[in-house]
């Protein structure tokens, strides 16, 4: 469609202000790390001069690296412990047929409605009881089997047409076959939606690492975070930023990596 | 004859019956083994807490959580006489408030400015998914800085244009609505990425049929984008405002629940109460209020909402 | 998943729960909650044990605030991931023992008739309960109130006499005011610690059956004109307009303190290191006040004690025990009291050259100790002893800020009272007493 | 290869009682037959239950002289292709087509061996390596059918293959399709909704309506004899034209406006005694009068020129009339034509019943002579 | 009522140079004007152009005798009719018509009439109260009809509005189409790709090929002159019968492995000097050898019953033929079959430049006596 030159600047004005504001904090965190802390303390907005200095701080008070490790192995283990059981939920509901679906399909939607935060005492009390606190297992495990997961796969995997399964069916082949060769391929773009997602939501997790470790060599990025920020009793505001921006480094190129993908599957998972 | 013909054919009958059978018995199980992993899960992780939570909120308890002594529902008449649970019922209800519609409302203008066809709009569509990207802790440590009282931004941007600084996170007048604030800029970009694909999932010859009869900007705002949006619209509403009953993060790292108890939502309350307090039995209960909150909200939604709403 | 995430798991563990031996040391985990100048000197005293001989590895862990610390060991109290020693603060004493997962100390004491009396003795008489040491004393404070030199000589106020009453605290704020208008007076942070110590420097007690030490408590004792007078003498500054406040957040306060926009506030010694060698003034350290028609009793310990863990090893807990052993040495808290404004609980250690040195160039460090040796030994400086005592200092702390925000004080205070003894009701009641 | 026979087939659904009613047919093997029907009529879930996709609500089901009701469709020996074809979007042509073999654990060696013959029928050699987002429509459709040639089984179910595709194409793969069946000497079951593939491609059609048989038979006597009005106006294009009408004597007044002159044509007992009378003419059978004497003058309400022919429409009372005539004509809206409607080839129905009451005089088959 | 001229028209995109490519055209009051082309040849885009939907690269538009290159749409005092519509799925019928009248704030009153008198016409009136899902694909091709006529716009545009109905449908709504646009004397611009409708619905059909016009003219001009090869194939069904050819003389051998004698026929300096010729006859020219005497002998590859006529295709060296019979011929497949291919129906074409050299001897125009 043709746009008008006034209109357009009109639209320009609109997402750059926008784009500005919204980016701001970000932006605030990013000068800060850079800045030495006398800098910080007279309130300037640019670094006098630029510094790495509270980045090799951020690294050397705090086991950063390790940190990062153990939310990339937690987030991983999350995501593809969802992957799995979403899409083996997700195809009997779309593709089997047998007693009882509709009601367990209900009731696995239900459970959307229960939050986690309510029940995570008994959660923390099961996890103490299986000696799990401290382990990876223990940080994910709880998080393998979501409903939200489920019905983002099972609407895409509806899309899928039922001749496909047909064919399948009349050539003899089985269901968990059927499963591996063409469900997962075919709804790879989904997979990768849901991958992205769940990554993104347990490498943001707070509540749950907070309680399951004590233990800084499998704490989360998070966690780790968040002592940096309670240690650093004398505002090392500096060192606090560069910790955050290294946080959110990973999330951020994984976000505008899969950006697109990300918000046409969301979408189609989320309405239809 | 006759009979020697209808013989084979009986049997048929009855073989069908037995073979339909079996088969109906071998299709549920290769559904429930589909199946499985998940049902363990949940029942392991939510609906057994669930029981459980319900359990314990009837005892007391020790500082591991172990029951002591069996008080019947005296948690619930203890939380519902308590000044700080019902000021964190009230508190939980202005953030659902502030940060619901102020999440959607933003978010729902900034997808409607990135959805035109512009050059470059995918840059400002990244700047504004960005914040799905920044952890509540990542989130929390920028907006903590933002709020200093005296370093933070804002009230250096507030003295500068001649205002009173303000506490932010310490003036119980404010620190609601600060913590509301970092809330909504955390919420942004997820609500914007689903505002967004809502959007251009909207034929765009809606739009074109409208611009030959003449319509304005605002009139295809009012009259195409925002009912044929209404199930995005719904789904986003729904999935923050239980969100919005879950938030913890942000109210651990910026305020403690503080000031005089002012952003002590919900989940930081039960946090308090059996982490801190080691009173697992009345956290149970206010898990059990809260549970019954998000469950109601989400019904009221569903039936109020859903009529406004237009499917395709 | 199950498998694929086991194995995993067992990686995990195996790093994290090596336990015992770890290259054929015994290795020791040691939880704390010290975090920047305190976690930097703690950190070096625990490399130099670990390089000063070759049986234990102790490994030192930040777990966040007291609180957290405190809230982490008891939801793991019991299992494999609990610490061999963690470092738990004053009030968390009895929470500790009823929870029934500690090894007391005095078990090694006797076995091996080690010596605690040489030990300050205040320190050594408020972790003696019903005369056995459960823990072993390590970091103990008290607060103290830091005042801005530079701005007392502006505001024509003599920085070498600080204010010693609650008035004096006022007069010295609006004079400040005066010199000054951009910076307030005094400022207190709304932390139930200090409204404990300021109680019991009038000599008031906080729980009933003496303080908690004859009996378990059953209600308040600080529901009097004693307990009230705080309130009111911060309700005084804030009607004057001296009086600064940064609610719950102490970084905060230290930081308005640092750039000048404060000349007085109270906080732990445990902060001296940090405030003096950041301030960009001379820093003057003082007696925490008292009202003026009270007598100065002086204040409770502070700080923290360390608690070894029952179920471990006895190897382990021996290694431990050689470990706690080595913190009383002489030579090692008197880098820690330097290091810190924590005091050196064993006494010896001021004879050291480096705290003598120290004290050339921060005299201001001394007074903390001054003011301990001050303190009139008393049920009231004994402190206060039971298991809901953080939550009692949340409530204390929101009614503080009530105040702070022009609530009334009267109210606020009873709603404090009420809501106190409502949490000693219910932790008996959880106890089934 | 297989005979298929339907022994009262019925079939309801949850939500929709007597989808199909009582169907019993026999296809014989070798024999290429076709499903005709509006939308909705059954056609697919007919289809399916043959196939094992559906279950079968009521009656026996028999393939090859065996009942089948209860075997899952790998057991039943058959192949289908699907309307969208089906093709799997992530497998290449080659992986797509032997599928079903590698499901089957067919040998290696085999599955080479039938790929290239298969792929070499089909024309399909060049493209093996492409995906099937890749393919034209009519390629696809070759793939389709690829897989079910190499599946060698002797019956074969299509629904509505060529409705995707365009114009052109559609008429190429006709020709295909029935040739590869003769060759195979397939059973074929073929669905569709378009006359012409139906009239050129079948031994016979069956056209169901509302789950009901109407007829059953060769394209031509379904043409020239319907059944019922249903298959009167269902086969064939135009459609045949249909009128109310009442018999006086010899003449026929249709839709109160036409007469016509029944003359010598001697009607049935049957016919002078049906209450209500419908009666229909085929397009081309309202001629101009040119050669001929005009029997009746109508108004053009449409004229189409398709080039080799012309559509006219008149009105008939309520009713739009159509003639078909070949060449181009030039006649213009509005003007009023003569034409020549032959009385010898009315078609009578019972209006109430539908059923076929006389048959229009048979057409003389026309020959060409053959060296 | 309004003139739409076109002048350089020319369009490229982003990713794509030259869709349109010099379009010079001029469109008269209330003329009916197909466009046709294959998929992709930027049909929609010429209409989205003249729309103001899209920019135009090149050239001048007028409309009324107005340049409006620069106009937006709502300016331009035109209707559209999209392909798929472009219904409001949250609105109902009347709200769906009177969207555009109430964007421009037309009196509530007018809004009124108007609306009666378009829902009148369009036989709308008992829908007024549903949601286009409620409707079914006719009624919603008449909804968005409606929604352009109420408009009163004087020059409509239409993009495949039938592309998704049934046949039956489909010849249902040609008619009323073009009846209301006569009735409106709109000036209509109609895209399509299908060909009936092409031929029978406009005054002068467009043929579009790769951005480029092909050819411009009436609909019978088009099927009896085709201007080059591309759209002798295009236009008309079964398509036209092409094959190389060599001219030796008088006799023209035809994918050398037909003879055909030319006879008295006269060719002109142009054929005789071609190179590489293409001739081309129509299914219908081939005509059974019946009354006639037999030209060739042809082997039948596949014959076709469409009951009132019969299609039989023949193999001509690498290209196949269709014949296109009137009634129902019994031929059989691998029949050697006499016909007669008339040399005076023959099309010449420069198989290079595919421009015709020589159309067939024109039919006579049949008529009928009219009253
Ligand atoms: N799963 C189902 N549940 C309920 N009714 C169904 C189901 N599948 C089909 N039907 C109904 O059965 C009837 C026949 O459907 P079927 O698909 O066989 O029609 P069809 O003849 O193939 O039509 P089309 O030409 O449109 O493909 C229809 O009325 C349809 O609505
Ligand atoms: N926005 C665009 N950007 C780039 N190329 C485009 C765009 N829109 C159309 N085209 C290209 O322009 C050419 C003409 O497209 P157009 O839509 O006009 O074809 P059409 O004749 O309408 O085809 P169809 O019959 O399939 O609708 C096509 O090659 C198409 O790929
Ligand atoms: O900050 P510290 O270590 O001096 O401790 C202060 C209080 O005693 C904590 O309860
Ligand atoms: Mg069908
Ligand atoms: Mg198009």
């Amino acid at each position: 469609m043709t746009m008008s030159f006034g209109k357009k600047l009109v639209f320009y004005l609109l997402l750059a202000v926008s784009a500005l504001l919204l980016f701001a904090p970000a932006i605030v965190a990013f000068l800060m790390s850079f800045m030495s802390s006398q800098d910080i303390l007279t309130g300037k907005i640019l670094p006098e001069t630029w510094t790495l200095e509270n980045y090799i701080k951020a690294f050397e008070r705090f086991p950063l690296f390790g940190y990062l490790m153990n939310s990339l192995i937690v987030s991983l283990l999350i995501m593809i412990g969802q992957l799995l059981l979403s899409s083996l939920a997700a195809y009997a509901f779309v593709f089997l047929e047998f007693k009882g679906r509709d009601t367990l399909f209900f009731i696995f939607i239900a459970t959307m409605m229960i939050p986690f935060e309510a029940s995570i005492i008994p959660n923390f009390q099961t996890i103490r009881e299986l000696n799990l606190l401290n382990t990876y297992t223990g940080m994910s495990l709880p998080f393998f089997a979501v409903a939200f997961g489920t019905f983002l796969l099972r609407q895409h995997f509806k899309q899928i047409p039922k001749e496909l399964k047909e064919a399948s069916e009349i050539s003899g082949m089985g269901d968990f076959t059927f499963y591996l060769t063409v469900v997962l391929p075919v709804a790879k773009t989904s997979l990768v939606t849901l991958g992205v997602y769940g990554f993104l939501t347990s490498w943001n997790m707070y509540l749950w690492p907070l309680l399951a470790t004590t233990d800084d060599t499998v704490r989360t990025v998070q966690i780790g975070l968040k002592q940096l920020q309670s240690q650093e009793q004398l505002n090392e505001w500096g060192v606090i930023m560069a910790g955050g921006l290294i946080v959110v480094l990973p999330t951020l190129i994984l976000l505008f990596l899969g950006q697109k993908k990300l918000q046409k599957g969301l979408t189609e998972g989320a309405i239809k | 004859m006759k009979e020697a013909v209808m013989m084979p054919d009986q049997y048929t009958q009855i073989d069908l019956m037995k073979v339909k059978k079996k088969q109906r018995r071998t299709r549920f199980i290769k559904g429930m083994l589909f199946l499985l992993p998940s049902i363990i899960l949940f029942s392991v992780f939510l609906f057994y807490p669930m029981a459980r939570t319900l359990y314990l909120s009837f005892f007391l308890t020790d500082n591991s959580g172990a029951t002591t002594v069996f008080v019947g529902f005296d948690n619930f008449k203890n939380i519902f006489t308590s000044p700080i649970f019902l000021k964190s019922l009230q508190s939980t209800f202005l953030f659902v408030l502030y940060t619901v519609p102020g999440t959607i409302l933003i978010s729902l203008f900034l997808a409607v400015i990135a959805n035109e066809k512009l050059r470059g709009i995918g840059f400002f569509r990244m700047i504004f998914s960005s914040t799905m990207g920044i952890s509540v802790a990542a989130a929390s440590v920028f907006w903590m800085f933002l709020f200093h009282p005296t370093l933070g931004w804002l009230n250096q941007l507030l003295e500068a244009l001649g205002f009173e600084a303000i506490g932010w996170l310490t003036d119980p007048d404010w620190a609601l609505i600060s913590v509301s604030i970092s809330t909504i800029w955390m919420n942004l970009g997820f609500t914007f990425l689903i505002l967004l694909g809502g959007l251009q999932s909207i034929d765009s010859h809606l739009y074109e049929s409208a611009e030959i009869d003449g319509a304005s900007y605002l009139y295809k705002l009012r009259h195409i984008t925002i009912p044929m949006l209404s199930p995005t619209l719904f789904f986003v509403i729904t999935v923050s405002l239980i969100n919005a009953f879950q938030t913890f993060g942000q109210i651990d790292m910026l305020t403690r629940g503080g000031p005089q108890n002012e952003t002590n939502l919900i989940v930081y309350s039960i946090y308090q109460e059996a982490f801190e307090n080691y009173r697992y039995g009345t956290a149970s209960a206010q898990a059990v209020i809260l549970f019954f909150i998000i469950l109601f909200m989400t019904l009221l939604q569903f039936k109020l909402g859903e009529r406004k709403v237009h499917y395709q | 998943a199950c498998n694929a995430s086991e194995d995993k798991e067992d990686e995990g563990k195996a790093e994290a729960k090596e336990g015992g031996k770890s290259g054929g040391k015994t290795e020791v985990t040691f939880w704390h909650a010290m975090g920047g100048q305190a976690q930097v000197a703690l950190d070096e005293i625990v490399e130099k044990y670990n390089k000063s001989q070759d049986e234990v590895q102790v490994k030192a862990e930040f777990q966040g605030t007291y609180e957290e610390t405190l809230s982490k060991y008891h939801s793991v109290g019991g299992t494999d991931d609990a610490p061999t020693i963690v470092q738990v603060n004053e009030i968390g004493t009895m929470s500790m023992i009823n929870s029934g997962n500690v090894e007391p100390i005095q078990k090694f004491i006797d076995e091996e008739g080690y010596d605690m009396s040489n030990l300050e003795e205040n320190i050594t008489n408020y972790y003696k309960v019903d005369g056995k040491f459960y823990s072993m004393p390590f970091n103990s404070s008290t607060p103290v109130m830091f005042y801005n030199k530079d701005a007392f000589k502006e505001a024509g106020l003599n920085p070498e006499e600080p204010p010693e009453t609650f008035e004096e605290v006022e007069e010295a704020g609006k004079a400040i005011k005066e010199a000054n208008p951009k910076m307030k007076g005094f400022a207190l942070q709304a932390y139930g610690w200090l409204f404990e110590e300021l109680l019991a420097n009038q000599g008031g007690l906080l729980l009933n059956n003496d303080n908690g030490r004859s009996d378990t408590a059953t209600e308040v004792a600080f529901d009097n004109e004693k307990g009230k007078s705080i309130f009111k003498w911060v309700k005084r500054m804030m009607d004057d307009d001296t009086f600064a406040n940064y609610g719950i957040n102490s970084d905060n306060m230290v930081t308005g303190f640092l750039s000048g926009e404060v000349a007085m506030f109270m906080q732990s010694s445990a902060t001296a290191r940090d405030v003096i060698d950041n301030a960009p003034f001379e820093v003057g350290v003082a007696f925490i006040p008292y009202p003026e028609k009270e007598e100065r009793q002086g204040v409770v310990i502070g700080g923290a004690s360390l608690w070894m863990s029952k179920g471990k090893p006895e190897e382990e807990q021996q290694a431990a025990w050689e470990f706690l052993k080595y913190l009383q040495k002489p030579e090692v808290q008197a880098e820690w009291h330097v290091g810190t404004g924590y005091f050196a609980i064993n006494p010896k250690a001021y004879e050291e050259q480096v705290v003598k040195d120290a004290y050339e160039k921060m005299p201001q460090l001394q007074v903390t100790v001054e003011q301990l040796q001050a303190t009139k030994p008393s049920v009231a400086t004994q402190g206060g002893l039971m298991d809901m005592i953080p939550e009692e200092r949340k409530i204390i702390e929101t009614a503080l800020e009530t105040v702070y925000n022009g609530g009334d004080v009267d109210e606020a205070f009873s709603t404090a009272v009420e809501q106190v003894n409502d949490a000693i009701e219910q932790a008996n009641a959880a106890r089934g007493e | 290869m297989s005979k298929v026979e339907l022994q009262n087939i019925s079939k309801s659904y949850d939500k929709q009682a007597d989808v199909l009613h009582n169907i019993n047919l026999s296809i014989e093997k070798g024999e290429f037959f076709v499903l005709v029907g509006p939308s909705g009529s059954g056609k697919s879930t007919l289809l399916r239950m043959i196939a094992g996709l559906e279950e079968i609500t009521g009656g026996t089901l028999k393939i090859a002289d065996r009942v089948v009701n209860h075997l899952p469709p790998k057991d039943r020996n058959l192949s289908m292709v699907f309307q969208n074809y089906a093709l799997y979007p992530h497998l290449n042509v080659e992986q797509n087509i032997l599928f079903g073999l590698r499901a089957k654990k067919v040998s290696k060696q085999e599955q080479q061996e039938r790929l290239k013959a298969t792929v070499d029928m089909m024309g399909l050699s060049n493209l093996l390596k492409r995906k099937p987002r890749e393919l034209s429509g009519g390629q696809r459709q070759r793939v389709a059918l690829a897989r079910s040639v190499v599946s060698e089984a002797p019956l074969c179910l299509m629904d509505e293959p060529l409705s995707n595709l365009d114009a052109k194409l559609r008429a190429h793969m006709r020709i295909e399709i029935r040739r590869l069946q003769k060759k195979l000497g397939l059973t074929m079951i073929y669905v569709t909704h378009d006359q012409v593939e139906a009239m050129t491609m079948g031994d016979r059609i069956m056209v169901l309506n509302n789950g009901e048989i109407q007829q059953v038979g060769e394209p031509i006597t379904l043409y020239n004899e319907p059944a019922n009005l249903f298959v009167a106006s269902f086969i064939g294009s135009p459609k045949m034209n249909l009128g109310k009408a009442t018999l006086i004597n010899q003449s026929l007044r249709v839709e109160d406006s036409l007469e016509i002159d029944m003359g010598s044509i001697e009607l049935t007992e049957k016919i002078a005694q049906t209450a209500n009378l419908t009666v229909g003419i085929r397009a081309e059978h309202i001629l101009p009068a040119v050669d001929r004497e005009a029997t009746h003058k109508l108004e053009v309400i449409n004229v189409e020129q398709l080039g080799n022919e012309t559509l006219a429409t008149f009105e008939v009372g309520a009713e739009l009339w159509t003639a078909k005539w070949l060449g181009q004509w030039s006649i213009k809206v509005g003007e009023k034509v003569p034409v020549h409607i032959s009385n010898d080839k009315l078609c009578f129905f019972d209006t109430d019943s539908g059923l076929l009451l006389k048959a229009a005089s048979p057409v003389k088959e026309k020959e060409v002579a053959v060296v």
